[in-house]
Order: structure tokens, then C-alpha cells, then sequence
């Protein structure tokens, strides 16, 4: 048991560490409370709009093919088995509140390279049938997306000139100029 | 959570801005963070492989042009653009401008100042007036004002010549949709033009576009024809010439972007997020600079092959243009041999005709910015036909003197530095041109 | 992920396939929707603005291909290209097949027997053999064997003229990607080739893809002059002269869709499902017949927008051609006129070294498919360096009559129909050219 009191480590350490720990419990627990850590444990799309940046991936998915047959969470994470899933969900869920939190996020956003495969394994995982027949399968260099790019609409990310979403307001002209 | 508020933005107009105010730093009050981006085109430093903001000097990169713009102001200076804060200071320290009369028009395109003082004096008072007399109430690079209405914000057209230029064409700028205004904004000046004078109509140095039968460079040939125009009498072969200035908007109609409703705001000024802000980046610059937020939220592909593929593209239209110079440079020359020869204007007149063709077909590309970019096949098309015009005048130059019993080539003078060239063509200037006939 | 794929492959087939089999009903059975969509390429009624699948005769509607052809073969019998199932056929029936004696080689790229036959009697042998000897062997039209093993169906490189212009731009085909593969089975035949005969290697007519310097028109040219080749001599300029063929891999290569990772079966070979099942549409044809499943899958325009596009494009292209193909016409008959004024050989070099250049640019472009949609600006670039060296040919020439005391512009023989043009190169052949100079 003594190395769950530090009892080796000087008195100084053992203050600072278990002192360290309340501080890095208690801010997760500020963390849980303002990311709404709960609604991580669902699979609803409403869970990633917990952050803004995640807009405009939710409208173009919204508007996208799978809008009303796939959740982010059947393309975004493994779903070989439970573990899997969870182990994803858990590191790729606290890169991106690190980031975030940080206010570290790109202005464009990119599939990860450890991404790419997992949503990839999952477009098979439910057109598997569809493709038995052509040789895409087996075709890691090419993703389905380099053709079906329609999955989250034509133009994506948190800069994008999303004219769709914005408010079409009519042009005006200067009144001495019209005559 | 926080965050989400600072996303939906409140109305956030601290004062309101008066009609004309010419001031940026007064509507910055209340964006700033649209104001801070805009400040930012001061910087003068950047470089890309063809453009960037910074005092390229084209003379001194291309010798050529001092034969090409010979006995007009171009091949005294002609620098490359920088940001829109320069306008003001750009346009005054040019030598381009005439002591001690210069068209007020000049102006039109460079500050903020222009609709209060057209508002204020009449536009057709405006563009008669004296630069040199306007100067005092310009102060204000381009700006807010110039794209804004200061009320609502939206978009606007304040540059009459626009206007009437969509007039001219049939079309009706009032319904132009949103996503359009955000390049017809631009469109107010970076576009060809001419200054009008026709005493009939009341009009002197009026600024106009010159597309009433469409923007490409058939339809402004067509135009310009009709009319007889001729900006200035080349030095050396003593064709009437047509200037092309700047005919982004033209040239960018013709590409691919255009086409699928690209705006040049979607490149030039694409969204940046701050915080939890997003908002519209006013640095206006070469988006290869900011390749992140302006091609790849479109292009999924890296930056690099993005920056690749649009250097090679420009390179095509860098080559293309440089034979083509050398084609036009020539059939300017082999011109004013034939004039050595005895040539009469009406034996050169099929020749000149070709040539002032040529020439305008290869300003046209060459005055466009980003180096046949915003479309690159219609570049590459008008060089190719420019030399083709440009070699043609020299068959008919050859054949010419033939007639007149001289069998050489002319041999040319040197033009491979800007002094040479400049030498050159002064010699043409000041009517003592070099023997080119044995 | 391989494995599965595999795994699931060969349960579909039904009888294995032997190799070399040529007979594409024999793999059919194996394969019904890939081998009935294959099928279907023996239609030959449909129509695009500039291609589809139809004996368009090419000499009829562009009768200056006769001059530029002059004294080969293309100017007596050139049709557009209908679909793989007529390839036998159709180079039976082309006059320029020569009789009794043609090069073996010309059946390279025409039927699936030919691997076989290679197999059989060697490489070199088959080139060398005399075309109508190998005729009763010949008899499947291209086909499954061309592409693909028929044990595990993999695509695969059947002609060894490609595996050894890989060699010798010292590249492995070996290591190409599965997408590369799915473009480079069409390298197979649809590229620039011409045949080498070298005793010293003991090669006849041996097929030979000029790429050691790359595939660019420039590499090209620098290959060939390297070695002084050309396919014949030119009827009217007497200009040495290299006939460039479909170079549709090359071209292709310099463009955007290239750059992005496109390969030829995406646009020609695009996927189709059929109750929920996807396959490879072997139907190869126009992709604009079929914009749904072939563009508009990566481009979400509408289809009549994707059209348009193209048609633009191809137009542009067009247009720069007929300009370049005028220019190359006059060029020969310059050419012409001066050896009536008794220039020498050695006097004409220059022009004729310009003229060589200038129909092999311009062939690059026109014997390319698809009218410049493959790589719109490339095309336009090198339409445009072949006008321009075209009319430089013509300025040589103006200033050579001169010095033979001949003053006027050669009056050229009428070419504005085939028939006229036909007579006109006629007469070039036979020694007895029209008189075109005063
Ligand atoms: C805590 C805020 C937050 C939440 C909640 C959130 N995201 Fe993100 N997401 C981010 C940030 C920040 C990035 C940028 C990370 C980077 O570029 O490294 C990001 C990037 C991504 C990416 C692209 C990068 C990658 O890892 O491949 C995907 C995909 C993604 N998020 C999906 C989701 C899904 C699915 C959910 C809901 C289950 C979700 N996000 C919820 C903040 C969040
Ligand atoms: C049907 C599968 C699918 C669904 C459902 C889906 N995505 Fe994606 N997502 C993808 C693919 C494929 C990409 C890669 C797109 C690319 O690179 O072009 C991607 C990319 C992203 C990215 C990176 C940014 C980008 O545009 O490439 C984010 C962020 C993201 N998705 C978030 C979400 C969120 C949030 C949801 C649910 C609201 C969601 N996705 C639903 C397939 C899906
Ligand atoms: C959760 C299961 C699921 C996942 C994961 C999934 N899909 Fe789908 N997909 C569907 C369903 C269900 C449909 C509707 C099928 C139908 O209507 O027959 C569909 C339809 C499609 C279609 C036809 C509609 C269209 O957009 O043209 C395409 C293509 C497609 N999916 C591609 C993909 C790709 C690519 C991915 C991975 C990025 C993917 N799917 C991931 C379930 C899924
Ligand atoms: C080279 C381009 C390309 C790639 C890569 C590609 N597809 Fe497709 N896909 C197509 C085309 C073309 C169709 C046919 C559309 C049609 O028939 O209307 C299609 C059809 C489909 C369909 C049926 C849609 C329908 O309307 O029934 C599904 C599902 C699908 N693809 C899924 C995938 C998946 C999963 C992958 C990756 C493993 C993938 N595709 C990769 C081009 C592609
Ligand atoms: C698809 C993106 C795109 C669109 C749309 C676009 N441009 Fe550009 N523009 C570029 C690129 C790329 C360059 C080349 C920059 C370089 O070479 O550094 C450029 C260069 C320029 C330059 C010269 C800048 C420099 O630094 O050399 C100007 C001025 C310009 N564009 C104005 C416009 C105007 C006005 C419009 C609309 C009528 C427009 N552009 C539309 C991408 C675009
Ligand atoms: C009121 C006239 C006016 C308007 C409106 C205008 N410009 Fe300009 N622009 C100029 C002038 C003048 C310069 C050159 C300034 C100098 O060199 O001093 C310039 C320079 C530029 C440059 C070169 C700057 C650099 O950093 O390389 C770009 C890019 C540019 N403009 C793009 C645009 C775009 C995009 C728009 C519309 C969103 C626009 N301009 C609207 C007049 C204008
Ligand atoms: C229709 C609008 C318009 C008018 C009128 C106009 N300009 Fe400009 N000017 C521009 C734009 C746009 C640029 C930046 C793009 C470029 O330089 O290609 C520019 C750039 C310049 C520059 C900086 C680059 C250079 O060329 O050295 C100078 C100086 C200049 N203008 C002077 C003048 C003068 C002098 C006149 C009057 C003869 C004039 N301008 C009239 C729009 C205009
Ligand atoms: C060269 C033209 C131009 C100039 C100069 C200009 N703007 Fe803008 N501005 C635009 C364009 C284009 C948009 C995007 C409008 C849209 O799509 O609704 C914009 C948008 C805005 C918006 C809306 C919010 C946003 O960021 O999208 C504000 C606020 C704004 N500008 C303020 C300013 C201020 C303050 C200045 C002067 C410092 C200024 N603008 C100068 C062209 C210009
Ligand atoms: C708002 C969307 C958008 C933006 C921003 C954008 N593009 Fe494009 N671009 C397109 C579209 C749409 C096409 C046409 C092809 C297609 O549909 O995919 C295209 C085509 C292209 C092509 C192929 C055309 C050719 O001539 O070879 C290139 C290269 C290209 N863009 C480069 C750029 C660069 C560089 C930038 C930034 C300076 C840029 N694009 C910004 C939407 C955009
Ligand atoms: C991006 C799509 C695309 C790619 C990739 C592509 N092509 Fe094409 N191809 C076209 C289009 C569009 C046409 C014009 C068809 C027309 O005019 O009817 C065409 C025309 C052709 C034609 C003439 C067909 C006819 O009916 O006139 C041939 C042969 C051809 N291509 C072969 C190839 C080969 C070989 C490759 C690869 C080396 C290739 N293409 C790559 C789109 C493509
Ligand atoms: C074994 C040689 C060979 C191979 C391999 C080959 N082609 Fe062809 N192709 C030909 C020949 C020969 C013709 C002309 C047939 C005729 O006109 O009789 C042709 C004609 C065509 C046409 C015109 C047909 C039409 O309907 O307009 C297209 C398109 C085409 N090929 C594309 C391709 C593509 C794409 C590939 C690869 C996937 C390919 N070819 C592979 C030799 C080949
Ligand atoms: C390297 C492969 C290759 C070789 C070798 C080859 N061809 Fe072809 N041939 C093609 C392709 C590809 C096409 C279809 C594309 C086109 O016509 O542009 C074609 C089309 C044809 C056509 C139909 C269209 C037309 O031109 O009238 C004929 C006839 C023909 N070839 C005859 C011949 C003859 C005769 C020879 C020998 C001198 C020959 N081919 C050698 C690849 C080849
Ligand atoms: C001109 C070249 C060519 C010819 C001829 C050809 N194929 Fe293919 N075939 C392809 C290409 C390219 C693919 C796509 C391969 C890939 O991406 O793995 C393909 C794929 C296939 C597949 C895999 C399943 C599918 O549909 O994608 C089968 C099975 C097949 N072909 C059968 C045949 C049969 C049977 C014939 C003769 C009737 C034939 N092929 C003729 C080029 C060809
Ligand atoms: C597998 C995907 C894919 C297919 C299939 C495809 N394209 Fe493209 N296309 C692209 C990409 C990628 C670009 C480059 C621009 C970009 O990134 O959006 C492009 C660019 C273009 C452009 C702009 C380039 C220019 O020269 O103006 C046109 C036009 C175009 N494609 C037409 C077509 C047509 C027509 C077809 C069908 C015959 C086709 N494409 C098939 C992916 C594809
Ligand atoms: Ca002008
Ligand atoms: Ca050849």
C-alpha cells in the first residue's frame, strides 16, 4: 500500500502531488459540468453540438445523404466491439475538449489520420453487400468519400462560407446614384 | 457552453455611423475586429511565387514593358499592387500622374472620400475636377465606406461607373443576389476602363466600363472599334493603342470559380474564427497566403499541392505571356522599320490594325492580377491568339518590305534591361529613331 | 479487408477462365453484367458535341486535315473512334492499312489474341510479322484479357510496350497503385507510339512509346529529334514530319483530375448499381452519355451545368485549333512557294525544323480524345506555341522570297472542301505543283 500514500516520496512531494490531484479532480469535475459530460455517454448527434464548433458539420450532416440513416457516432467511432468504442471515444473525445478548452482549434478542420480508417471500416460495415462486388474493399488508398463527398455537403468547416446558412439579404443602392 | 453566446453576435453597433463617413477608425469602433484585419493590409511584405503585396517594380522584372507601354506614362512606372490602406499614398507618389493637370477620375478608386465628395459636388463635377485640386478632401484610403452602408451594414454599390455599366448591359444591379455582391463589390474598380470625353453628352474624363457588349476581350475589342478609341499612339510603331487595366472581375467571369458561384470575397476575404467569433478576414490579400482558411474549406486537399497546383497553372501563363511579349515587342519594331523603309500609314494600316489587336488581347491578360489564375484556359486562349496577331503583322511587315526592295530582317535595338529599353524607345520618343535597315 | 474481398470473388465464378483465353463470352459467363455492359460498346449512334461513339468522318468535316497529312495515310481515311467491340473491324476496313505488306505491330492494340499470340510466337516476331498473315489469328476485339488475369481478375498489364516505357523512364509498373491501375490499362493502347526499326537490336517495326525524356510535348519532341525520326515526309513543304497518335494517357496526365488522383475509369468506367448490387459499368464510352453516374457523383452540379461546362471548354478548344490548323495549312504551302522560287534545302532548314514542331504540337492536341476536356489549359498552351511557330515559319519564308525577288503573298491552292484539297496535295505528290507565285 505504500505506493498509493507515496510514503517513499519526500514530505514536499507528497504534498504537491496529492494537492496536484484534488486540483486536476476538481477540474474535471468543472470540465464534466460545462461540457456536459453526461450526454457523452449517448450516442445522440445533439451531444457534439455541446460545442459550437461542431456547427457546421452537424448542419452539413443534417443536410448531407445520412442526415436521416447514420448519427455521427456510426461513422466517427469503432463499433468492432464495446471496448473499442469506448477506448475511441475516450481519447479522441479528450484531445478535442483539450483543444477546445484551449482554444487551440484549427481553422479548418480535417479527418485525423487515425480517423480515416475508423470512419471507413464503418462505411463498409453497413454497405458491405452493396460492394461485394467491386474491389474497394481492399482499397485503403482511396476512402469512399474521395466520391461520395456529399456525406457532410459541398463545403465544410468551421471558416466555411456557409452562404446557405446565412440570412439572403437584398443588395442596396446609394439614392443619388440611381437619378 | 460560454462560448456558444459569443457565437450568436448581438447587435453590436456602439455608435451609429454617419452616411459618407469616410473615416475607418470610426466604423472600427464598432467592429473591431473587421477594422483590425483591414489595418492589416498596410503590411507590404509578403511574397508569393507571382504576386503578394509588396513594390514589385514590373519595369525592372520586365524590361519589355517600357518598349510595350513606350510614350505612355506605364513605361515610366508601374509597380505591383499593395494593400488597400496604400491606395491614397500609391496613387499620389506615382509618375503616372501630370503636373500640374491630372484627370480627378484617378481618384475614383482609391478612397473612401469619393461618394461623400461625388454626393457633395455632382459626379460628372467630380471626375472633370483637377486631381491636384481634389487632393485636399482625399484623405481616407479605401475603406469601409466604399463596400458598406453604414446604416445596415450590407453591401453596396457606391461607384456610379459600375452601375451604369450594368445598365449599359441590360442588367439590373439591384438584382444582383447577395452571394454576387460579394464580388461585385470588387468590381467597382478592379476593372478595365476608359475616361469618356464627349462635350455632347457633358462628359469629360468620365469613368467608363467599357461592356456594353459583354465583358470579354472580343466584346471590348468590338466596343473600343466602334468607337475609334485609342488611349495613347505607341512611340515606336505609332499604332493607336487600347491600355487594359486590371480586368479582374472580367476575367474572373470567364473561370471555373465563377462559374460555380465562387466570389472573390470567398477567396480574398474568407472567414476566420476567433474565439467563438466568426467573422469575415478584411486583410484583403493573395489567398495563397492564407491557403488554410480560403482553398481548403473547399478543396479537402493539402496546402501544399493546392500552393503547387496554382504555381503551376501560373507558370503556364507566365511563359505564355513571355512569348507573347516578345512577339508584340518585335511587330512593334518590325513596324517602324517599314516606316525607315518609306512605308505609308495606309500600307501599314492592316498591319496596325492586327498590332493594336494584339496588344490589347495581351494586356488584357497581362494587367489581370494573378497570373491567369482567376481563369486560366481564357488566359492561355488570348496569349496564344495575341502572338498569333503579333507574328501575323510581321509576315505582312516582311512582305512590305519586300515592296520596298530591303530583304533583311530589321535588326532591332537592345531592350533586355529597363534602361536599355528605356533608351530605346526615348530615341523613338523624341522622333530620332535607330537605323534597323541595312 | 484484402482477404475479404478476395474471399468473396471467387465464389462467384462459375468455370475458371483459361489464360489467354480471348473469347470475352467465355469470361462473360463468369461475369454477366460486367460482359453484357462490355456489350454494349458495339453501339456505334451516339452523338456529342465533339465526340460519342459514331464513324464521324474526320475528313470530310475538316478538310485541312488532308494538307496537313499530306502523302500519309490520315488524308486518305481517318474516322472518329466508335467502342472497343469494333476494334478489329475497323482497322480491317481503314485504307490505311497498306497491301499486301503492313506492319504486323498495327494489331497491338486491337484484340485480346494478341497476348496470346505474343505468348506464342515472341514479342519481336509478332511486330515483325506481316499484318494480313496474322489476320486469321485476330479475330476477338478488345476485351476482358486486355485488362485483367483471369484467375483472380486483377488488372494487369497485358501490352509490353508500356512495361518497357516504364523501364526506360526508370520507373517500376510493378509498384503502380490499384487506382494508378485503374488508368494505366488504358496506357496501354491509348498513347502517342510510334515503331522502331533497329537491326543493331534486331527490332522490326518494334512498338516504342517516345517517354525516355517524359511525356510532355517537350520531352517528346527533344526524344524524337534526338534521333532524327519521322513517320514520313510531307507532300507539299517536304518538311519531315513525326504523326503524333491519341496521346490521351499524356495529355491526361498534366490535368486536374490526374493531379487529384482520377483515373480514366472513374469518368469512362463509372460504378452503376443494379438492385443493390455496385459493379463496374463496362460499357466505355462518352462519359458526357452518361454525366449521372460518371461526373456528377464528385461534381453535385446539375447534369446540364456539368454539360455546359464541358462544352465550353472543348469549344474554346476547337476554336484554337481550327486557328493553329489554318496557320500550319499556310505554313506548308509558304513552305512550297519558296521551293518554286528555287530555294534550297539548306536555305529551308530553319523554317521546316519550326514547321516539324509546330504539326507535332499541334497534332499532340488534335489527335488527343476528347477535345481538350482531359487538360484544357495544356491544350490551349501547346495550340497556342504551334500557331506561334507556324507563322514564324511564314515570316522566315516572306523574307526568303525577298531575297528571290519575290514580293507578293504565294497564292495558295483552294483546301476549303475534301475533295479540294484532295486535288490540290494530289498534285504535290505526283511532282507537279500549282504554280503560286506570280
Ligand atoms: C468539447 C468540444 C467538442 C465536442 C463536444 C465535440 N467536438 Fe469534435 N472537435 C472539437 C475540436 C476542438 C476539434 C478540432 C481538433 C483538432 O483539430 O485536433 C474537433 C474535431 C473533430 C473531428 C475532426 C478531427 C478528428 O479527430 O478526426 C471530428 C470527426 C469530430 N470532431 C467529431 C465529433 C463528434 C462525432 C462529436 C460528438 C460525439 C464531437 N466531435 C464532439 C471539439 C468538440
Ligand atoms: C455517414 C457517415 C458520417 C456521419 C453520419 C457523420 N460524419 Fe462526420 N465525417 C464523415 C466523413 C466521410 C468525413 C470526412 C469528410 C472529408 O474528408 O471530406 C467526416 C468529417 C467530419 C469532420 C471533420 C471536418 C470535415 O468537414 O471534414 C467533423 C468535425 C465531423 N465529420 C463531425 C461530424 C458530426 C458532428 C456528425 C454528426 C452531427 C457527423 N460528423 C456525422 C462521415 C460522417
Ligand atoms: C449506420 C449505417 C451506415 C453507415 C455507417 C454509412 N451508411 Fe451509407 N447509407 C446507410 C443507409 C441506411 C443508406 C440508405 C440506403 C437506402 O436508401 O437504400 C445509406 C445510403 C448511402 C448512399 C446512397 C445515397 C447517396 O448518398 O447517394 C451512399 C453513396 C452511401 N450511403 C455511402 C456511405 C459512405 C461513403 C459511408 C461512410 C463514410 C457510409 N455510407 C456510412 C447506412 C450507413
Ligand atoms: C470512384 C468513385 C467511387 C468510390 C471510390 C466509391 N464509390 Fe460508391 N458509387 C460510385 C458510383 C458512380 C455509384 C453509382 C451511383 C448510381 O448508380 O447512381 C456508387 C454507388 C454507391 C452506393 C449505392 C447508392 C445507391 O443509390 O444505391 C453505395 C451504398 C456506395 N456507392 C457506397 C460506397 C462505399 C461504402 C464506398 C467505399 C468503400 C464507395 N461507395 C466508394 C462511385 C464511387
Ligand atoms: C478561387 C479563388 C479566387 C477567386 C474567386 C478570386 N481570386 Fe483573386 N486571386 C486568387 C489567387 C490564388 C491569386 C494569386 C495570388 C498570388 O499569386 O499570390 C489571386 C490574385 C488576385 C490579385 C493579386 C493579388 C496579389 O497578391 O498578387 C487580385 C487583385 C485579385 N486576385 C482580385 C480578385 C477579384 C477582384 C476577384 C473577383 C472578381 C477575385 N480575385 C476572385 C484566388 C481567387
Ligand atoms: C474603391 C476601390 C476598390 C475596391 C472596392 C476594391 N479594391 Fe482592391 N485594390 C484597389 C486598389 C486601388 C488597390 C491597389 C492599392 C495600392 O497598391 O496602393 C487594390 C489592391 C488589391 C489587392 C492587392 C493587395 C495585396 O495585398 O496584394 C487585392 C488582393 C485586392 N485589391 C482585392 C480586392 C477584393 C477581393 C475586393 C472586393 C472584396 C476589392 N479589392 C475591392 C481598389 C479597390
Ligand atoms: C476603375 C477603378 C480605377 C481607376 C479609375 C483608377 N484605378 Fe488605379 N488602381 C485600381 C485598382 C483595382 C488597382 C490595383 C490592381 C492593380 O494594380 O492591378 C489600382 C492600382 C493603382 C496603383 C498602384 C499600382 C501601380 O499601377 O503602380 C497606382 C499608382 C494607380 N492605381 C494609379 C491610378 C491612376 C494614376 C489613375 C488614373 C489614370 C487610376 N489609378 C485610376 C483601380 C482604378
Ligand atoms: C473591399 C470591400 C470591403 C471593405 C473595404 C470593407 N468591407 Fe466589410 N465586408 C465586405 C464583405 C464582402 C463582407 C461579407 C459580407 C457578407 O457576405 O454578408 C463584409 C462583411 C463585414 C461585416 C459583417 C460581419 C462579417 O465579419 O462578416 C462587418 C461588420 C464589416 N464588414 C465591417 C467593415 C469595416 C468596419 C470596414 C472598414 C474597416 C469594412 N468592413 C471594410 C467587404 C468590405
Ligand atoms: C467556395 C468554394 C471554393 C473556394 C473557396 C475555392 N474553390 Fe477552387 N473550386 C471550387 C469549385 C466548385 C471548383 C470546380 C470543381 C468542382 O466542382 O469540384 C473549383 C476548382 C478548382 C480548381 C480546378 C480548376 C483548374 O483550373 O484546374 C483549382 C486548381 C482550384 N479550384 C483552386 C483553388 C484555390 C487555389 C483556391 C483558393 C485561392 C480555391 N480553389 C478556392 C470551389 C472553391
Ligand atoms: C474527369 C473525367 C475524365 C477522365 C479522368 C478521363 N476522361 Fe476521357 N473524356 C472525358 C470527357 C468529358 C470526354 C469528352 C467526351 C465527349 O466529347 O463526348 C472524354 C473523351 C475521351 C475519349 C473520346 C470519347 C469520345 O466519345 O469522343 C477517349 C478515347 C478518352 N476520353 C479516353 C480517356 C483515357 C484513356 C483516360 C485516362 C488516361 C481518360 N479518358 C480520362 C472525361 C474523362
Ligand atoms: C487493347 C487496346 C485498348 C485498351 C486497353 C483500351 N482501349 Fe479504348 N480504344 C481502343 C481502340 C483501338 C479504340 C477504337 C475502336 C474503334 O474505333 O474501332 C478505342 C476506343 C475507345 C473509346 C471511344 C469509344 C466511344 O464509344 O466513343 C473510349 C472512350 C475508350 N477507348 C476509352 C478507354 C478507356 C477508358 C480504357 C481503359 C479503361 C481503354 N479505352 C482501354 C484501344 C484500347
Ligand atoms: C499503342 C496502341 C495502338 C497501336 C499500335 C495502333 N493503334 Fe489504332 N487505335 C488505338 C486507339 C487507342 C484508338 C482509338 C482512339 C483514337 O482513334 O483516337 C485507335 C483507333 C484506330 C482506328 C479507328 C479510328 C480511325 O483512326 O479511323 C483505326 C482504323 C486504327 N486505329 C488503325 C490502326 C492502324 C492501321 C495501326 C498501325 C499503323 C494502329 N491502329 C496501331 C491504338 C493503337
Ligand atoms: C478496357 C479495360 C477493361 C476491359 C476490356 C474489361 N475490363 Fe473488367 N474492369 C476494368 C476495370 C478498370 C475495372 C475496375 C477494377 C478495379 O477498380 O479494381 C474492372 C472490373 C471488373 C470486375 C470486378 C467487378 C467490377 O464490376 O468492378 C470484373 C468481374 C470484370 N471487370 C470483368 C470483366 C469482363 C467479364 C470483361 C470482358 C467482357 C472485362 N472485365 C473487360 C477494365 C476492363
Ligand atoms: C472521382 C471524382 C471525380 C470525377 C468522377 C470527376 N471529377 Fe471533375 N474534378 C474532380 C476534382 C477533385 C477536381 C478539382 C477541383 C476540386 O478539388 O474540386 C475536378 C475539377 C473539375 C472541373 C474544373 C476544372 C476545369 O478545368 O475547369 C471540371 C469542369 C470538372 N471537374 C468536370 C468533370 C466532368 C465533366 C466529369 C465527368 C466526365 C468529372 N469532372 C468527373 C473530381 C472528379
Ligand atoms: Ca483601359
Ligand atoms: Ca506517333
Amino acid at each position: 500500500m505504500a505506493w498509493l500514500t507515496l510514503a517513499p516520496l519526500a514530505r514536499g512531494w507528497r504534498i504537491a502531488t496529492f494537492g496536484g490531484l484534488a486540483v486536476a479532480l476538481g477540474m474535471a469535475i468543472v470540465v464534466a459540468r460545462i461540457s456536459n459530460a453526461a450526454s457523452y455517454l449517448t450516442d445522440a448527434p445533439e451531444t457534439c453540438m455541446n460545442c459550437h464548433v461542431m456547427t457546421d458539420a452537424y448542419a452539413s450532416w443534417q443536410r448531407g445523404s445520412h442526415g436521416h440513416v447514420a448519427v455521427c457516432i456510426d461513422c466517427h467511432v469503432p463499433h468492432s466491439n464495446p471496448v473499442a468504442k469506448n477506448a475511441f471515444k475516450a481519447q479522441d473525445g479528450l484531445r478535442h475538449s483539450w483543444v477546445y478548452l484551449t482554444r487551440q482549434e484549427p481553422q479548418v478542420f480535417r479527418l485525423s489520420k487515425g480517423a480515416v480508417p475508423v470512419v471507413q471500416g464503418n462505411c463498409l460495415r453497413c454497405h458491405a453487400d452493396q460492394i461485394a462486388m467491386v474491389r474497394l474493399a481492399a482499397s485503403s488508398e482511396r476512402p469512399c468519400w474521395d466520391c461520395h463527398s456529399n456525406i457532410h455537403g459541398e463545403a465544410r468547416s468551421l471558416s466555411a462560407s456557409s452562404q446557405t446558412l446565412r440570412p439572403q439579404l437584398p443588395a442596396t443602392g446609394l439614392p443619388w446614384m440611381k437619378r | 457552453q460560454e462560448r456558444n453566446a459569443e457565437a450568436q453576435r448581438p447587435s453590436l453597433v456602439l455608435q451609429p455611423i454617419a452616411e459618407w463617413e469616410p473615416d475607418n477608425a470610426k466604423w472600427g469602433a464598432n467592429y473591431p475586429r473587421e477594422y483590425e484585419s483591414y489595418a492589416r493590409t498596410a503590411l507590404d511584405t509578403t511574397k508569393t511565387k507571382f504576386g503578394g503585396a509588396f513594390p514589385r517594380d514590373y519595369l525592372d522584372e520586365f524590361p519589355q514593358l517600357v518598349v510595350l507601354f513606350a510614350g505612355y506614362g506605364f513605361s515610366k512606372d508601374y509597380l505591383q499592387a499593395r494593400g488597400h490602406a496604400h491606395a491614397i499614398e500609391d496613387a499620389t507618389n506615382t509618375k503616372r500622374i501630370k503636373v500640374p493637370v491630372n484627370a480627378g477620375t484617378c481618384w475614383t478608386c482609391k478612397s473612401t472620400d469619393v461618394p461623400r465628395m461625388m454626393a457633395k459636388i455632382g459626379v460628372k463635377e467630380f471626375y472633370a475636377a483637377n486631381w491636384h485640386d481634389l487632393k485636399k478632401d482625399i484623405t481616407h484610403p479605401i475603406g469601409c465606406q466604399d463596400c458598406h452602408d453604414p446604416a445596415t451594414m450590407r453591401l453596396r454599390i457606391t461607384r456610379p461607373a459600375l452601375r451604369e455599366a450594368f445598365q449599359a448591359m441590360g442588367r439590373d444591379i439591384d438584382k444582383a443576389t447577395h452571394q454576387e455582391m460579394r464580388s461585385l463589390v470588387c468590381a467597382q474598380c478592379h476593372v478595365e476602363y476608359y475616361f469618356k470625353t464627349d462635350p455632347a453628352e457633358g462628359k469629360k474624363n468620365y469613368l467608363t466600363f467599357p461592356w456594353a457588349n459583354g465583358t470579354t476581350v472580343e466584346a471590348m475589342l468590338e466596343y473600343y472599334d466602334a468607337m475609334d478609341f485609342a488611349d495613347w499612339t505607341h512611340a515606336v510603331s505609332k499604332t493607336p493603342i487600347i491600355k487594359a487595366q486590371h480586368p479582374d472581375y472580367e476575367v474572373y467571369s470567364t473561370g471555373i470559380h465563377a462559374y460555380r458561384g465562387v466570389s472573390c470575397a470567398d477567396c480574398h476575404m474568407p472567414y476566420r474564427t476567433e474565439g467563438g467569433v466568426k467573422f469575415t478576414d478584411h486583410h484583403v490579400r493573395s489567398p495563397l497566403l492564407n491557403i488554410a482558411n480560403s482553398c481548403a474549406v473547399c478543396h479537402r486537399w493539402s496546402e501544399n499541392d493546392i500552393k503547387t497546383r496554382v504555381e503551376a497553372i501560373q507558370t503556364k501563363v507566365a511563359n505564355a505571356r513571355k512569348a507573347t511579349e516578345t512577339a508584340v515587342v518585335q511587330a512593334h519594331f518590325d513596324v517602324a522599320a517599314a516606316m525607315e523603309a518609306g512605308a505609308t500609314d495606309d500600307e501599314l494600316a492592316p498591319a496596325r490594325k492586327l498590332l493594336r489587336h494584339a496588344q490589347f488581347r495581351w494586356d488584357y491578360v497581362a494587367a489581370n492580377n494573378g497570373m491567369g489564375f482567376h481563369s486560366p484556359q481564357e488566359c492561355t486562349r488570348i496569349l496564344g491568339e495575341a502572338a498569333n496577331e503579333a507574328q501575323q503583322v510581321r509576315i505582312l511587315i516582311a512582305r512590305l518590305l519586300a515592296t520596298k526592295g530591303k530583304t533583311a530582317a530589321p535588326s532591332h535595338p537592345d531592350w533586355s534591361t529597363r534602361d536599355k529599353a528605356w533608351a530605346a524607345v526615348q530615341a523613338f520618343v523624341k522622333g530620332q529613331p535607330p537605323k534597323m535597315l541595312p
